[in-house]
C-alpha cells in the first residue's frame, strides 16, 4: 500500500520543476504572454525532457508513462504558468489515439515532438453563443470556440453528438482566427469548418468520456500547482513585507488567510493523484473522480487565486509581481472542459442521481 | 418609513428635468478641459446641478446643503443619461478639503478653477512601503529658505498623468511619532523633478500611476494646515474616498444588466436563467444587492434625521460592497463560461469585456481604500468598541 | 422621505424591549421551553401592551398600526427569544380575516387579547412525510405537521390548493399531539383532520399570498432580533473573556468573526423594515420583498450563529449561557414557511425568471 | 501509487475474517466493566485485535506497530459490524503516554486493567478560564508531606462520573513561566474531595462534566513525569485526539446516509434529489468528503513511508473536518426542512435525530480539541513558518 508519489515520480517533478525554474521564469512566461514569441524553445524543452510521449505506449515511441505521472507533470506546468500545448498534444490526442487505435503515425509523431494537437471540445459539452459542429460521414460543419491550441499542426474536434474527429490544420475549408482571452499563456482561438474534411477517429462515447477525463483531471493537476504557487507567493511575501512595525504574516488576519488556502488546498493534492491514478486503475471510479475533481479545485482555486492576491495587497493587483498570471490561469482552468456547476450536474448522474 | 419626496421636491425635480430637456442636446463629452466638458460644467455650476454647495465666493452655485435635491439632481441626470460634469479627486476630496481647513488664499486660488474643471489634481498618499500603514510614509520634504525640497516615490496615483496640480503627505518632520511628523502639501506637477510612470494592473490597463520625487521645490506656503497637522488634514475626507467604492445604485445596474445577460446567453441553445444552480447563485445575489440598496437609503434618510444612528450601517459599506460587487461579475463569469475569458478585440467579447474586467478591478477594490481586513479592524474597535490590539514597538 | 422608524415606531420598539428585558428574561424563557408552563403571563404582558391588536383596525377594536411596525415588535420577540404565539395570532390571521372580510368576531377576539391562532401552511409550501390537506366545501381531510401554536383555540390551515380555512380547537375529528423540536420557545405539534369541520376562509390566491408574505417577513424579523442579540452578547463577552493575558476581542481573529457578522447583519435591518413598509404600501414589490427578505436572513442568521457561537467558545456550547435557545431560534425560523432554496425559486418566479 | 494491501496482507485479512465469523454470536455490547465488555475486551487482546502493539509484560499483545494490519482489523470489524472493543480516553491517551513517559511501576500499575477495560480514566486538561490558553490553567497542587493538595476546577471532563481514575494537569510551581509550573498527576476518582457535576450542553445533553476539587490528597508518587514537566508530558499526546475528531471513514459513512435520506424523503411526493440546488451543494460536499479521504490515506501511508511529507496534509485535517461534517449535517437538515427540526420522542424523527444532533455537536468539536482560530495559528506559525504574534505580556 502506497498513497503517493513514487521515487520515479519525484524524479519527474523535479527535472521538470527545475527545467521550468531555470529556463521558463516568468520573464521568459511574458513574452510569450504579450505574443512577442510562439514559445518553441519551452516546447523544445519539454520535448527533450520525452514529455510529449509520457503516456504513449514505448511501442509506438513513447515514454509509457501513466496519466498519474502526467498530472505530476501538469501540475509542474500550472506552478510555473507554462506556455505549452500539454492538454492536446500530451493527454487528449494520445488518450484518443491510443483507446482508438488509430493513427498509428501521429501517435508516433507527437511522441518525437514533431507534432502538435489542439483541442476543441468545448461545443460538445456545452455549445455557447451558438457554435457546434456537425459530422457528415467526412466533413465538418459548424464552428468551434475557445479552441486550446487552435494553430497546433491537427486540432482534435468533438461534435455535438460527442464524435472524435481529427482535423489537419491546412484543411480545405478550415478557417481559424484567434480569440484573446484573459489568460495569456495559452493561444486559443475560433474554426470554422466549411465542409472540412476530417479523420473520423471515434464514435465511441465511452473514447469521447476517456478523453474528457483525462483533459479534465489535468486541467485540476493544472490548478492545483498554479494555487500552490500563489499560496507559497503569499508565504514569502508575508513573511518579508511589513506593516506596523511587524511582518504582514504576524498579524493573525494575514495568518489566517494563509493557514485557510492550505486547509483548502491540501487534500486536494491527494484527490489529484488518486483521480490521474484512477484514470488508469480504477475504471469504475473514474469518471465521478474526474468530475469531482476538476469541480472541486475550480471551487478552490477561485478562493486561493482571490485570497493571495489580497495577501499580497495592492502589489497582488498590479502586473509587478505578474501574480495575475496564475489568477488568470486558474479563473481559465475553471471554464474549460466544463464550469464547475455543469460538472457537478454530471458527478451527479454517473451516480444515477439524477435522470 | 416614508419613501415620497414630498410636493415641494416634485417642483424641483420638474425644473431639473427641464434643464435637461432644454440641453438634451448640448455636447457633454470630451476629452479634460475641452471646450465642450469646460462649457458644459459651467452651464452646471449656473443652474446649481454642480458645486451646487461651494459658497459664490469661491466660484459655486451657493445653495445650502439638501440631501434630497442632490438625490434628485442624480436621478434625473442619470435618467436622462446626461453627463453630470466634472468628477476626480480634486473635486471630491481637496475641495472639501480646503473648505474645511484651507487659508482664504487658498480656497480663493484653487477652489474656483478646480470645479470649472480647469485645474486637475492628483493625490499623493500611498507609497510602495505604506500601504495599509499610511500613516508610515517616507517621502520627505525639508525647508530650504522659502521652499520645501520633496524626495521619494508615490504609488497608485490615479490620473497622475493627466494632473495640473497633486495635493500630497510627506514627512517633514522625521524626529515625530508617525502621525504627527506628516505634511499636506499641494504642488503644480510640471514642477522639475516629477517623473510619472504609469503602473500596469492586473486588468492590463494602467488605472493607475507612480510618482516620483526629485529634489522636487515647493513653495514654503503651499501647505494646507499646519506644518505636522498633515494626517488630520487628510482624516478629515478619507471617509469621502471609502463610500463611493462601493455604489448601490451601480450595483443594481449591473445586476440588471446580468439577469439580461442570463436570459440573453445560451447554452445548446438553452437560456442560462434555466439553470437551477446559477439562477439560485443569481437570487441569492439580488437579495444582498436589494438590502445593500436599502442600506444605503437609510444612510442617506439619516443624514437628514440626524435621530437615527447609522454609524454601522455606513461602515460595513465598502466591506460588503466590494465583497458583494466582485461575487456579482464573478458570478457572471460562471454563466459566461469560456465566452466570460473574452477580452480585448475578441468577436465574442460580451458588455465590452466589462464582466471580466470588473471581476478583477473589484478585487482591487477589496485590497484599495483600506484593504477589507483593515475594514475589519475599524469596524471591531471603532464601530463595537472592541480592544486594540496590543501596540508593539519593535527597534530596527 | 424618510427611511428609519419613526419616533412612534422607536417608543413602541423601547416599550416592548422593556418588558421583555424586564419580565421575560433568560430564565423565564428557560421555564417555557422546559415546558414547566404555558407562558401565560408573558401572553398577558404582550395583551396589555396591546400587541394582538397592533395591525388590527382601530374600528375592529385594534390598535391599527402597519406590518413595519409589527416587524418592529417581531425583532424585538426574536431579541429575547420570546415564547408567544405571534407569526399566527398577531400577524397571519389577522391579515387573513382583514383581506377577507370574514369573522370580524374572531378579529375583535384577536384583538382583545381573548382568541388565539395557529398556523399550518406547511402543506401548502411543500408537503413532507406525505402530509396534505384537503377540504371538500364543508370538512377537512389529511394532516398538517409542525402547526405552530397548534394547541391555540384556532387554527389558520392552509390546504395543497392554497384554501384558508379556520379550524376550531375543539371541532370534531381533530387529533392533536406535540412534535418535539430543536427549538423549545414555541410549540408545534401535529394535527390530524378526520373530516374535521372548518370555516372556509379564502380560495383567493392573492390573500394566501399575502397571509404568507406577512408570516415570511415576520420571520425573518425574529431573525433580525435573535442574530442581534446573539452579535451582541459576542461583542461583550470578547471584550471581557481573557485568554494569554489580553481580552480575546483585541485578537484579530476574533475582532473580525465580530466585524463580520455585524457586516453581514446590518444590510438586513433595512431589508427587513422595506420588507415591512411594502406589504402595506409597495403591493408591486411586496412578494418579491417578503422572499428575499426570508431567505436572506435565514442565510445571515445561520452564518451569525454559527459565528457567535465560536466567539463564545466552550461557553458557547454549553447549557449555561443558554446562547444555544437562539442558535435554534434562527434555525427553526430558518424552515419554516418555506427554506431558502424553496424561496429563492419563488422570488425567481415572481419576475418571470422562470416559468 | 499502489493501493493494493498485497498478499501477505490478504492472509491477515483472511484470518481477521475467520475469528469474526467464528465469534459472530458473541455477545459484545454492554455497560463499562459488565462481564460480557470485560469476556469481549480479553477475547480480543489474546488474540492480537485489540491493545495489538502494547507490550505483552503489561498486559498488552506485543505486536510491532504495523498501520497496514491495524487497517484491515478496523476495516474487517467494520464490514461485520463488531465492537473493536473498549475506547475512552485512558486507552487512547493514557496508556501512550505512559508508555513513553511513566516509570516502570506505572506502567505495571495502570496500563493492564485500562487496557482490560477495567479501570475507566477520565481527562482534567481544561478549566473554565483555561480554555484556548490551556497553559494558563490554575488548579493547584500543593506538597503537604507525602501528599499533594489539590484545588480547583476542570471542565469538559468527559465520562468524569464513571471514571474510576483521572490523569490531570495541575500548577504546582505557581511561581515559574506558565508552561513550566504544570504537572500531570495520576488519581482516584473516588478520593474525597471531588465533586462532579454533569455539563448539559446545546444538544441538552450531559456530554461532560465540571469537576471540582476541595483539598483532594494524592500521593506524591502519582506524578508522571517530573514535577513542572506536566506540559511536555500532555503534549506528547495532544496531537492523538486532534485527528480523530473528524475521521474521514464516519464522513463518507454519513455522506452515504444524507444520499439516502435524499433519495426516500419527499416534498409534495418528489424525491429530494430532484431539486437541483439542493443536488449541487451534495455534490460540493462529496467533493470535499472525497479529497479529506484521499487525503487520509496519504497521511496513512506517509506513516509507512516515511518520504512523504504529510506535515501540513496532517495538520488540516482537525480543521477542515469538523467544518466539513458540520456543513454535511447542515445540509440534510435543510433538504429535511421542518423534518430536521424533529428531536426527542417526534414520531417523524430521522434517523434518531441524529442530523440535528450532529450539526451542532460538530459546532462544538469546531470549538473544542483546540478551537479552528486556534488551528489556523497553527497551521499558520507551526505549518508556513509564518511569524508568531508579538508577545505581549500585560500586568495587572
Amino acid at each position: 500500500m502506497e498513497f503517493g508519489l513514487s521515487e520515479e515520480q519525484i524524479l519527474l517533478q523535479d527535472s521538470v520543476n527545475r527545467f521550468l525554474s531555470d529556463q521558463v521564469p516568468l520573464d521568459r512566461v511574458r513574452k510569450f504572454a504579450e505574443e512577442k514569441d510562439a514559445g518553441d524553445d519551452i516546447w523544445q524543452g519539454l520535448v527533450e525532457l520525452g514529455i510529449p510521449g509520457l503516456i504513449i505506449p514505448e511501442a509506438s515511441g513513447g515514454v509509457g508513462l501513466g496519466k498519474l505521472d502526467a498530472a505530476v507533470v501538469s501540475e509542474c506546468l500550472g506552478y510555473h504558468v507554462t506556455p505549452a500545448p500539454f492538454i492536446g498534444t500530451v493527454i487528449m490526442a494520445p488518450v484518443a489515439l491510443i483507446e482508438s487505435g488509430k493513427r498509428e503515425d501521429l501517435l508516433r509523431a507527437i511522441a518525437a515532438g514533431e507534432s502538435k494537437v489542439g483541442v476543441a471540445f468545448g461545443e460538445s459539452i456545452g455549445a455557447r453563443a451558438d457554435a457546434g459542429i456537425e459530422f457528415d460521414g467526412s466533413k465538418l460543419t459548424g464552428k468551434a470556440l475557445f479552441v486550446l491550441d487552435y494553430l497546433a499542426d491537427f486540432v482534435l474536434v468533438a461534435t455535438n453528438d460527442k464524435k472524435l474527429l481529427l482535423v489537419s490544420s491546412d484543411a480545405d475549408g478550415l478557417d481559424k482566427r484567434e480569440l484573446t482571452t484573459v489568460e495569456r499563456t495559452r493561444r486559443t482561438g475560433e474554426l470554422v469548418f466549411n465542409n472540412t474534411p476530417a479523420e473520423l477517429i471515434s464514435e465511441d462515447l465511452e473514447v469521447y468520456l476517456k478523453v474528457l477525463d483525462a483533459g479534465r483531471v489535468m486541467l485540476a493537476a493544472d490548478t492545483l500547482g498554479a494555487a500552490q504557487n500563489m499560496i507559497d507567493q503569499s508565504v514569502a511575501y508575508a513573511k518579508v513585507r511589513e506593516q506596523f512595525n511587524r511582518p504582514i504574516g504576524s498579524f493573525q488576519a494575514v495568518k489566517h488567510m494563509c493557514a485557510e488556502m492550505v486547509a483548502n488546498l491540501e487534500p486536494c493534492r491527494a484527490l489529484v493523484w488518486y483521480a490521474g491514478y484512477a484514470l488508469d486503475e480504477v475504471p469504475e471510479e473514474a469518471r465521478l473522480t474526474a468530475c469531482h475533481t476538476k469541480a472541486h479545485l475550480s471551487e478552490v482555486g477561485k478562493a486561493v487565486s482571490k485570497t493571495a492576491t489580497e495577501v499580497h495587497g495592492g502589489m497582488g493587483f498590479t502586473d509587478l509581481l505578474g501574480l495575475h498570471y496564475w489568477f488568470k490561469r486558474i479563473g481559465f482552468n475553471r471554464q474549460i472542459l466544463g464550469a464547475p456547476e455543469l460538472i457537478r450536474e454530471e458527478a451527479a448522474r454517473v451516480q444515477n442521481l439524477v435522470t | 418609513m416614508d419613501l415620497s419626496y414630498g410636493s415641494e421636491y416634485e417642483t424641483f425635480r420638474t425644473e431639473v428635468q427641464t434643464f435637461l430637456e432644454k440641453h438634451k442636446d448640448t455636447p457633454t463629452q470630451g476629452a479634460l478641459r475641452s471646450e465642450n466638458v469646460l462649457n458644459w460644467q459651467r452651464t452646471l455650476i449656473e443652474n446649481g446641478y454642480a458645486a451646487r454647495t461651494i459658497p459664490k465666493e469661491y466660484g459655486g452655485y451657493g445653495a445650502e446643503p439638501n440631501i434630497l435635491e442632490s438625490r434628485i439632481i442624480a436621478e434625473e441626470f442619470a435618467n436622462a443619461q446626461m453627463s453630470q460634469g466634472q468628477g476626480g479627486q480634486g473635486i471630491s476630496m481637496l475641495v472639501p478639503t480646503l473648505l474645511e481647513m484651507g487659508t482664504e488664499e487658498q480656497k480663493k486660488q484653487f477652489i474656483g478653477p478646480t470645479i470649472r474643471g480647469e485645474m486637475i489634481w492628483c493625490q499623493g498618499y500611498s507609497e510602495p512601503s505604506a500601504g495599509s500603514d499610511l500613516a508610515s510614509l517616507r517621502t520627505s520634504a525639508v525647508l530650504d529658505g522659502d521652499e520645501w525640497v520633496i524626495n521619494g516615490q508615490k504609488i497608485w496615483t490615479s490620473t497622475a498623468h493627466m494632473a495640473d496640480w497633486i495635493f500630497c503627505l510627506v514627512r517633514t518632520e522625521p524626529e515625530a511619532p508617525k502621525h504627527q511628523g506628516i505634511s499636506f502639501l499641494l504642488f503644480r506637477m510640471d514642477s522639475p523633478g516629477i517623473d510619472v510612470r504609469p503602473l500596469v494592473d492586473m486588468t492590463l490597463n494602467a488605472n493607475f500611476n507612480e510618482v516620483f520625487f526629485t529634489d522636487v521645490r515647493v513653495p514654503k506656503d503651499q501647505i494646507v494646515g499646519q506644518r505636522g497637522q498633515g494626517w488630520l488634514v487628510a482624516n478629515s475626507i478619507l471617509g469621502f474616498e471609502r463610500g463611493s467604492l462601493a455604489s448601490p445604485d451601480a450595483m443594481l445596474m449591473r445586476l440588471n444588466a446580468l439577469i439580461d445577460l442570463m436570459q440573453k446567453e445560451t447554452i445548446n441553445g438553452q437560456s442560462l436563467m434555466t439553470y437551477p444552480s446559477y439562477r439560485d447563485r443569481l437570487m441569492q445575489i439580488q437579495a444582498r444587492v436589494m438590502a445593500m440598496q436599502f442600506n444605503d437609503m437609510r444612510i442617506l434618510s439619516s443624514r437628514i434625521n440626524k435621530n437615527q444612528d447609522t454609524k454601522l450601517a455606513s461602515m460595513i459599506v465598502k466591506l460588503q460592497g466590494t465583497e458583494l460587487r466582485h461575487e456579482l461579475e464573478a458570478l457572471a463569469l460562471d454563466v459566461m463560461g469560456e465566452l466570460g475569458m473574452a477580452i480585448g478585440d475578441n468577436p465574442y467579447l460580451r458588455d465590452k469585456g466589462l464582466w471580466q474586467y470588473h471581476y478583477m478591478y473589484f478585487l482591487g477594490l477589496i485590497i484599495g481604500g483600506g484593504t477589507n481586513q483593515i475594514q475589519k479592524n475599524i469596524i471591531g474597535e471603532r464601530g463595537l468598541g472592541l480592544p486594540r490590539e496590543p501596540k508593539v514597538e519593535i527597534n530596527k
